[in-house]
């Protein structure tokens, strides 16, 4: 178990609800809108100190290594995106809050290649990168046609060898999410797109902030108001996308207008609707239907009940202490 | 002092050279000198793995697997036969590029220890590529030469290259004077030079720098497997750190672990072969 | 006449952290065609150093070096050369290294191996053939090395000190050897020696130098005829050559050591 | 045959060492003899980066960046001052974790090479980790260290430590037997021949197991980088690669191997120092 | 009586690739404290193998070594060694290698750079002290090997062909300067030689070595008083006594010749 939030830290600056002061490791994704998007607003606006967190940021570049550094004790709260939310589904974390709705996931096909829509992808030689939501578009594409996974020639390489490849003739599918597809785009203009998510309105590729399983249950508090922080920042970003973006670009080093992009593909939900949907079941039913990609792709072996790893008590709690 | 005497006289038998003291009387011929060295070999294999074992019990970690989760996973992959053809599929890559780098970077340590033009022209990609991380390269390999064998090959034998390419030069440059004088005034030229004097001389740096190559190349087989393979223990191992199967990555480790170590012993034992004129220790 | 190796106004000097050591000092020296020299001169005079500015293998501060005419750039297999460190490979058994520099002369394998077995049994070294030079001891490693030089037939033998550690009576039985090869084939030999008997021994003319710098300080003409016998040496001719020869090296080491 | 004598020449003079020919009346002192490499390595500047350029504009496209965009990316980069904490945080983290990785790596390698027991206990796992890919042992690493610097430097140490400890020991078994002896009936113990005997007689060795080492630890900066750092080179061309910011990949790799091409100039330069008293080419 | 070393039926054989090697068969030797042996005999009989068991540094393959009573089990300071191949630390100074085995004993440093100093001076490189072996000539080489030996003062001194690159005055030097000290300072002294003139003048005792396989052939005393001059050399009973040991060397390698 790690310590609890018990630590006699000086009393916080704001002035209504004068509350000790916790600490927390929080864990992003330094490269994507939806990590440094929301840790670079939370330290420009003073959100650490105004929720009284004395909070530990440490930048990851995807989250399989968040889960791994959970599981080591080392984070308690991090971020992943769509494509592994398995993890947690799986029993390794528990999501505590959904973050965006991705909607730049696309299966891209070279103009000469004859692949127009899904059900050309049989037989295809298909660059895709393992355990994303690239893999997830990919499955998608190929259930809408009636297909397997086995109907096309897999080949697995990084995100960014995927452009390598594809630009570079070694392959004629890509299945990719943004902004790296942008890349492809302008590399090779004539690029047609098989498939995206907004041909699967069903399934909602969620990413999520999710914990430890060891700090939902020992540093309930912390994590709830991390939370807070969240909720105030989500709604923020949605008001001043423009000023996230610059914020997050400075604060990471990552290119702006790659950010911009991202930001332009990530379908952010107010905070009050989040916490509707938590509370009216839709948010376990978006979890459901990803996991049901997830078996299709074998990251799964069956469905888990949303609610076992999904926790929206902390949310809520949230929600309440800031109103 | 005893210690020194001791250890000379197991050099002697093992290198096949014939160092003083070889022929200790105490001693009972070559199988009871070799016999302390197996048993020293199993107690330190048997205590790895204790405090392995130890580790991951007290770690008390989901991601740190215990020596039955791995033998259990191992099985696994031997029974469904994805394990051998991962293996298969490295030892191939990691042999082609790991003999291809060697059977490069031999003669190029030879022609930057001995030209003043190959030196000048070679060696400062050598040193520059040497520092460059393989996995920085894959863009650009991918780029060049697309995503089959050839580009997870041309990453293997890189770092085979890299690394043993200053063996040789030094080696080269570490050659005796006065032996490369006595074949020049028999009337040896360069080339002869080359293969008749300096390679002998110094093959104990060029074995150094082939077994340093041979690690090298397996360590390297991960990076090169991000390369669109198919198979592969660094494919294996890959997916298993996707799915956080921490005894699949222990298995490939494992696997790895004991190619690189039977494949350095055939290294060692053709290297005791061709040095054993060496009045060594 | 006919000059085999011209050595004209040769200085060798070495840069060392402890300031110039002057090893030869403006040095001349002819050494006719079929000429037997003698070297000898007190421990770091510049024998060594004289013989390898012969065979190539250092190149003059000043002056040059002749060989047949033309000057010398390089070692090559017209000078044999025997080391004072006897620099066999190790790697290669005695028979190996005699056949090193037959192989250099693309002579046939079975001639090959007749003929180094031959210069190996020469030197006493026959039944050795097989061994690895770590295998040998001091006087067989000499051996081999003079083996190894006599089998490649050089028109000219560079010598430094090739009898140092053998015992009198093969070395006795090796300087025959070596005059009677010397006289058939009518080579050139520069042959560095400390043994003053051997010096006189062996030469048509004794060259004495002397240290810091090194110089030639005297040049001992042998009359003595070809073959020289054992008899010989018991000459008063001989003992009084001899005394010259010491009295050259003895004289400036006296001066040496004051 | 000319060639081995300029050689030679030029040898003698870099090494410190006088070989024979050291003093050429034809060659100009010290000046004259070193102008034709640093001409080389101009040559052998231009060539290169004139085969990129070629490259880059013939391959057209995004991916191969030319020299230009490069150098714009390096101006971004020194302007807004991230390149050189960058840099910073790298060089640190390679030189403690290369420095620990000698340092450990010396006195094993010779625990290695002389003691029985030591050879037994330590060389399997040293071979066996050897051909252990640092990337597969990231996970494992990141379970026992956590994600914090020691994590980073571990990796680096490791890297480093395993690619020198065999040249080290390989020295130690080749240190001539007469030497040995010599000291001992000098009166020298074990502690002594390690110390005044064997580690001289074996730098040779172990330079080349330094400089080896110096190229895994710069190789090893972005696998250990993928460990949650905040800063580093490798880090950088992490998030480079992810946006295929390829020109900021370039200045990374640019930057990495300049560096690591530094440090192994300061290391030859150690090793000229300390292995003056070599007679060799 | 009291002896220093007794080599007590020792067989010393190599296994090769050819074959056993019988270096040294059932020899038997007694050296007294205070005794001056030289060992001869043709090369290769098992002279170096002999010195290199007394000193520890090879184990025999039967029989045993002792020194002082003591079983040898390896070398110590207590016998000094001189190696037939000089053996110098190529990384130290002439005069850090001197100082080697002074460091060893712990002596203060003025002190141990003014005793190394001295033996330097006393083999004639005192100019030479801060220059490195590889600017040694062959001499050079083996005279700081000579000092290094000297230096630490053992009470036994093994020495193989010590004197063996030296010229001629500089060797008569070093015998009376050894012969000086051994007097001073009772050591016991194996020494080995190829000069049967070096052997006689120096020993109390001759031993005369025959090969393949190595065995004592013949020991002859020396009854020449202390201290030995050079007119000793010149007289009859010298000669006589150099004749027999030339017998000896000489009738043992006249058989092996045929
Ligand atoms: N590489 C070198 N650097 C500096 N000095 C050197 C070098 N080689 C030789 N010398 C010096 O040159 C001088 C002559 O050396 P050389 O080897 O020619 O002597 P030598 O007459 O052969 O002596 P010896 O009879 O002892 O072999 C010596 O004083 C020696 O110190
Ligand atoms: N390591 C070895 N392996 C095999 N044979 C050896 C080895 N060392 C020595 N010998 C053999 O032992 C014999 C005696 O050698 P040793 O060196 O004692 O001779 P030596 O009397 O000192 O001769 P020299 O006067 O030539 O130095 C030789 O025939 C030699 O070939
Ligand atoms: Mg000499
Ligand atoms: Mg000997």
């Amino acid at each position: 178990g790690c310590s609890s939030s018990g630590s006699t830290g000086t009393d916080s600056d704001a002035s209504e609800a004068p509350r000790e002061t916790v600490s927390l490791n929080v864990g992003y994704i330094d490269t994507s809108i939806n990590g440094v998007g929301v840790i670079a607003p939370a330290n420009e606006l003073g959100l650490w100190e105004k929720y009284g967190i004395d909070v530990t940021l440490i930048p990851f570049t995807n989250g399989p290594t968040q889960i791994q550094a959970m599981q080591a004790g080392q984070i308690d709260v991090g971020y992943i995106g769509g494509g592994a939310i398995w993890m947690p589904a799986s029993g390794q974390a528990t999501v505590i809050a959904p973050s965006e709705e991705s909607q730049g996931d696309v299966v891209l096909a070279r103009a000469g290649s004859g692949v127009e829509e899904p059900a050309d992808l049989k037989g295809q030689k298909v660059g895709v990168p393992e355990g994303g939501s690239g893999e997830m578009i990919l499955a998608l594409a190929l259930l809408s046609a009636g297909l397997t996974m086995d109907d096309v020639e897999k080949v697995v390489l990084d995100p960014p060898s995927i452009v390598s490849a594809y630009v570079g003739d070694q392959i004629d599918v890509a299945a990719i999410f943004s902004p790296l597809s942008a890349q492809i785009m302008d590399s090779v203009p004539d690029t047609v797109t098989v498939a995206q998510n907004t041909d699967f309105p069903d399934t909602s590729f969620l990413g999520a902030w999710v914990a430890s399983n060891e700090a939902v249950t020992d540093k309930a508090d912390a994590v709830e108001r991390f939370l807070e922080v969240y909720a105030e920042v989500n709604d923020y970003r949605i008001e001043n996308t423009d000023q996230v973006v610059e914020w997050s670009s400075t604060a990471s080093g990552a290119p702006a207008d790659q950010l911009a992009q991202q930001a332009e593909v990530s379908k952010w939900t107010p905070s009050d609707e989040i916490l509707a949907n938590n509370e009216d079941g839709t948010t376990f039913d978006q979890f459901e239907s990803l996991e049901e990609v997830f078996v299709e792709t074998g990251r799964m072996d069956a469905v888990n009940d949303p609610s076992t790893f999904v926790n929206v008590d902390l949310f809520a709690q949230a929600m309440a202490a800031r109103s | 002092m005893t210690d020194i005497k001791a250890q000379m006289e197991a050099v002697s038998i093992s290198d096949g050279s014939r160092a003083p003291g070889a022929a200790r009387p105490k001693s009972q011929g070559k199988r009871g000198r070799d016999k302390p060295l197996t048993w020293l070999y199993v107690t330190t294999l048997v205590l790895g793995i204790a405090i392995w074992w130890l580790g991951a019990l007290l770690g008390n970690n989901v991601l740190a697997p215990t020596p039955p989760q791995v033998v259990e996973s191992f099985i696994e992959g031997f029974s469904d036969g994805s394990l051998l053809m991962n293996t298969w599929a490295s030892v191939q890559r990691v042999l082609i590029g790991f003999v291809l780098g060697v059977a490069v970077a031999i003669p190029a340590g030879f022609l930057m220890g001995w030209y003043r033009w190959a030196r000048g022209l070679l060696e400062p990609w050598v040193q520059f590529f040497r520092t460059v991380p393989p996995l920085a390269l894959i863009p650009l390999v991918i780029v060049f030469l697309g995503i089959g064998e050839p580009a997870k090959i041309f990453v293997i034998f890189l770092a085979a290259f890299l690394s043993s390419v200053l063996a040789t030069f030094q080696g080269v440059r570490n050659v005796d004077v006065t032996l490369i004088n006595a074949a020049r005034v028999l009337g040896a030229g360069d080339g002869t030079i080359f293969v008749k004097v300096v390679i002998p001389a110094s093959l104990p740096f060029i074995f150094v720098g082939t077994r340093v190559a041979l690690g090298a190349a397996w360590a390297t087989v991960v990076a090169s497997e991000l390369i669109a393979a198919a198979f592969g223990l660094g494919r294996m191992m890959q997916s298993a750190s996707q799915f956080l199967d921490t005894p699949r990555i222990v298995v490939g480790i494992i696997m790895i672990g004991l190619l690189g170590f039977v494949m350095d012993r055939l290294l060692l034992l053709l290297e005791r072969k061709l040095t054993g004129w060496q009045e060594t220790r | 006449m006919n000059s085999m190796i011209s050595v004209r106004g040769v200085s060798k000097h070495y840069e060392t952290a402890r300031g110039l050591v002057r090893s030869l000092e403006n040095v001349s020296l002819e050494v006719e065609q079929g000429e037997f020299i003698t070297l000898v001169g007190p421990s770091g005079c510049g024998k060594s150093t004289m013989l390898n500015l012969m065979a190539g293998l250092l190149e003059p501060t000043s002056g040059e070096v002749l060989v047949d005419g033309k000057v010398v750039t390089g070692p090559g297999p017209d000078r044999g050369v025997i080391f004072q460190q006897y620099a066999l490979f190790p790697w290669l058994t005695a028979l190996q290294n005699v056949e090193f520099g037959l192989r250099l002369q693309h002579m046939k394998k079975t001639e090959r191996r007749e003929l180094a077995q031959h210069y190996l049994d020469l030197v006493g070294l026959g039944e050795f053939a097989h061994a690895l030079p770590k295998e040998l001891s001091g006087g067989m490693k000499q051996r081999c090395a003079i083996a190894r030089a006599y089998a490649v037939q050089p028109s000219t033998l560079l010598m430094d000190e090739p009898f140092g550690a053998l015992d009198a009576l093969t070395r006795v039985n090796m300087q025959e050897n070596l005059l009677e090869t010397w006289q058939q084939e009518r080579r050139t030999a520069v042959f560095i020696t400390h043994d003053v008997d051997e010096a006189v021994f062996l030469a048509t003319r004794v060259v004495v130098m002397s240290p810091r710098p090194g110089r030639i300080s005297e040049i001992i003409d042998v009359p003595l005829a070809y073959p020289r016998t054992e008899e010989m040496r018991l000459s008063p001719e001989f003992a009084e050559l001899r005394a010259r020869v010491w009295r050259g090296v003895h004289h400036h080491a006296e001066e040496d050591a004051a």
